[in-house]
């Protein structure tokens, strides 16, 4: 089997093509596991439309998770500043 | 081909999610058929499934955005 | 290092093996899966035998759990070819 | 060979959610040993756990079954 | 380099987790931002998480051993 | 691209050195699941610190752990043995 050839430009071309795919992969992948945690947290019931409160909860729950995540990796680089 | 396997990964994973939350929710004694109030508890919980990983979706990019110029993540 | 040398028909024959195998890892996987849920769903307590009751809810959660994934998929597929 | 794994991978499985469904369920507070009263819990939820394995497997075979033969799956 | 790969996958799964069980706990109903009250949690939380992951390596390093000086494992 | 040189001696440590990596890497991954089964199992509130009972309760929790998985897999090895 031979492989096709492709210039340098296209090459680099698509190396960007692809990283920008594997970002929005990544994107989409965080996007489900927050969208299972928070629904836990703020969806109780099923309604006919999502309530004010639930939607706020649910942008919320999204900000906090990401503040919490922040906050727990400047607490450990805190500790290991400390320590040294 | 890339974005459309992107795509088809992407409605897969939303599905799987859908099945095992709104089962969950829906369906708390499994008889020998899913009954009509079992369906339009399905119908309604896989819409504010939707719904919510939309809010959830638009906050997380919306967070992104501030961070990348904030430059504080 | 050499490779063995295979016929065509021996390719032909493994590649037939494989598959079958894969589609058997994949029930299997399907099955632990669903073991999981409806365990959780229809097992309260450990006795000496599961009771009839017990039974007709593992398999009626199989079935349903099957259905529910149709009935979303199907649901699904309405939507885009409505908004079309 | 391919085969023999597999049926490795499917019995590591099935142990290790025997492990954490009976686990949980029959040791709610972990002490200096395994109590008799523990280990007779185990054996019958390994049992209760294998069995259900069975019922879900065949129930699913059946179903693949027969949306093969009505093709609607 | 691979062992600095293996540290950086270990501190990240621990954050993971961290994030997973302390979020739980102390955030139960997310507002416009952390209080002081969540944000005190959290570290707490942290704290324990941490020494809780310790406990346990000691506890299963130390089992591995006598296994493996009993030859029972 | 030319390929390293490596001395057999050189690859015999290499595979020495990762084979002790990935081991560790799997004390590191059981040690990260069985402090998630065993904090839900032992600790409910967050104080100031691990209170006695709660730190013997994690070290417990893991030995019954390990104990339990022995048990099963003795147990499915007798069932196989005596069905034989």
């Amino acid at each position: 089997m031979s492989q096709p050839q492709f210039s340098e430009n296209d090459q680099r071309e698509l190396a960007q093509f692809l990283e920008g795919e594997q970002a929005k992969a990544r994107v989409q992948e965080v996007v489900h596991n927050m969208t299972d945690t928070c629904w836990d947290k703020c969806v109780s019931k099923v309604n006919n439309k999502l309530d004010r409160s639930e939607e706020a909860c649910l942008a919320n729950c999204v900000d906090r998770f990401l503040d919490t995540s922040l906050f727990i990796v400047k607490r450990l680089e805190d500790m290991r500043s400390s320590s040294m | 081909q890339v974005r459309s396997e992107l795509a088809l990964a992407n409605a897969q994973e939303l599905i799987n999610k859908i099945n095992e939350k709104c089962y969950l929710k829906c369906v708390p004694k499994p008889g020998a058929r899913l009954e009509n109030g079992e369906q339009a508890c399905l119908s309604k919980c896989m819409d504010r499934y939707m719904e919510s990983w939309n809010v959830v979706s638009r906050a997380y990019v919306a967070r992104l955005q501030r961070e990348s110029q904030g430059g504080n993540l």
